[in-house]
């Protein structure tokens, strides 16, 4: 059956890298700032001791900052309306509504400030599902994070729900 | 020494002491700056209100870091997160008390590590985010 | 090559190009965020009328890095900002079309340097930021 | 005359070191942002050729960001209602309201991503003076950024208006 919400081209973008693959250092500043709005105050993001002291070479990061990390500088010419930036990451889909489904990911190794740490997310998957509400579209977008010595330091896997 | 858990202290059933969050205006403003995300709907309520919600939404990812942070706190800074994952079922607002809860509901002592089921919920005990994590436990 | 100002070309009463700067929500947002600021009277509407103010209130930081690249933008990249400073008369908000024009008031030729003039007003024609730059030409 | 708005121990802190030195290193993703959010794409400090061609050593900053490149990352618990947090920098002053009257800047050296600026805030000036609406306050906070040569880079003096 063909689906009604994903239009073929899109269906043929599975596998596509949406961004990256981009490098950046791991900032102390950046992960502080994160970890100070998120609230979580452990040592081992600010007492260099304490992350030693943990099993980590120095100071780590909030487990989920590597995907912000990532985010690059963008020009305001490309805002849209609500505030969200046009790019190629945009998937075309026959919906009024994109909602953040969920998150999952797998933790490989540690990630320390002054890593260097690269990023690419691509297209994981795209179907059409049916709910109680009706048809709606399930996109995975996942994402693999590799240090500066080639190790695989995580994984995520994105779920947006469109309808 | 401290009380965090290890592989021969802890027991299906235990349950994670509970956490609270509530997060303000500028708490959200602060979110959004340090993700570099200037989604409007996290700062603007008119136009979160035109966009279909009932005020300010909290960040599906900063209620994924407090879930981290969930765990992470109670199984103490020589543990090892493993993995995670979340759903969202229902959106938090600013201001929303919201409450997690967690137990340990698997021991798996060839890979030193726990299987936790983790809830978020909303003061109206509405389920936002059922999570499942698995943590790497320190010690012995 | 290009049209930027030098010590042999520039006079006296130049006008420099007329520069216009209207931020919404979103790019008040982001001047909040890139500059570490989380002042509520910028992103949160009832807060900043609940501190007197008729909007969301543009930062006097926003219009003073406004001010450097109108006379950047004229001199040119060779060129070097040697000082400026403004006076914050009247405040500005989210959505105001604010224009930015500036003279020649003086040429100092022993310090290959010039004097400007400059103003940011509102479209009413308020006077929001009288400002004072030196600026050492490139080229000779 | 005896100030009726600045308390003598108020009067007593001009001088008085209210914040730093703090070292910070000038980091492109930063600068960039800032530039970004200002709306200013002068190449000099997106394209090191350009910058390269214009004198710098590579890419340079906006003037204003070295105020905020000094930002400090802090912790929640200190945030105000406001949004500003609680620090040791307020002077204590007997009025209810505090405006943003001005800057003044001299800029002495070039300041190009990877250098490390220092900054020294120091109370410069505390007075009372009669305007239209009656007596106010104007707080001068200067601020001295040198780079990790020990040359002075920049001066600003922040004006504050209370009343």
């Amino acid at each position: 059956m063909p689906s009604s919400l994903i239009p073929p081209d899109s269906l043929k973008r599975i596998g596509e890298v949406l961004s990256g693959p981009f490098t950046v250092r791991i900032e102390l500043r950046e992960a502080q700032r994160y970890a100070y709005a998120v609230g979580d105050l452990n040592p081992i993001y600010f007492d260099e001791t304490a992350a030693v002291a943990a099993g980590y070479a120095t100071l780590t990061v909030p487990p989920l900052f590597l995907t912000h990390a990532l985010v690059q500088p963008k020009p305001i010419e490309n805002l849209r309306t609500d505030g969200l930036y046009n790019d190629n990451a945009s998937i075309e889909l026959r919906v009024s509504r994109m909602m953040f489904g969920g998150e999952e990911w797998d933790f490989h190794e540690p990630v320390c400030v002054g890593d260097e740490i690269t990023g690419t997310t691509r297209l994981a998957d795209l179907d059409e599902k049916e709910g109680q509400k009706g048809s709606f579209v399930r996109l995975v977008r996942e994402t693999t994070f590799t240090n500066q010595r080639g190790d695989i330091v995580a994984k995520s896997r994105q779920i947006g729900i469109a309808r | 020494m401290n009380n965090y858990p290890t592989m021969s202290t802890v027991q299906i059933g235990d349950e994670l002491p509970k956490m609270k969050k509530q997060a303000s205006e500028a708490e959200l403003f602060l979110y959004s700056a340090a993700s570099f995300n200037p989604h409007r709907i996290h700062y603007d309520r008119a136009y979160a209100n035109f966009e279909g919600h009932d005020d300010l939404v909290v960040h599906g990812p900063l209620q994924g870091s407090w879930l981290t942070q969930f765990v992470t706190d109670w199984a103490g800074p020589r543990a090892r997160l493993l993995s995670i994952e979340w759903q969202n079922r229902a959106s938090a607002f600013v201001g929303d008390e919201l409450i997690f809860a967690g137990t340990v509901t698997a021991i798996d002592q060839a890979n030193t590590s726990v299987e936790l089921e983790i809830s978020e919920k909303n003061i109206d005990g509405t389920l936002l985010m059922p999570a499942k994590a698995n943590v790497r436990l320190a010690g012995a």
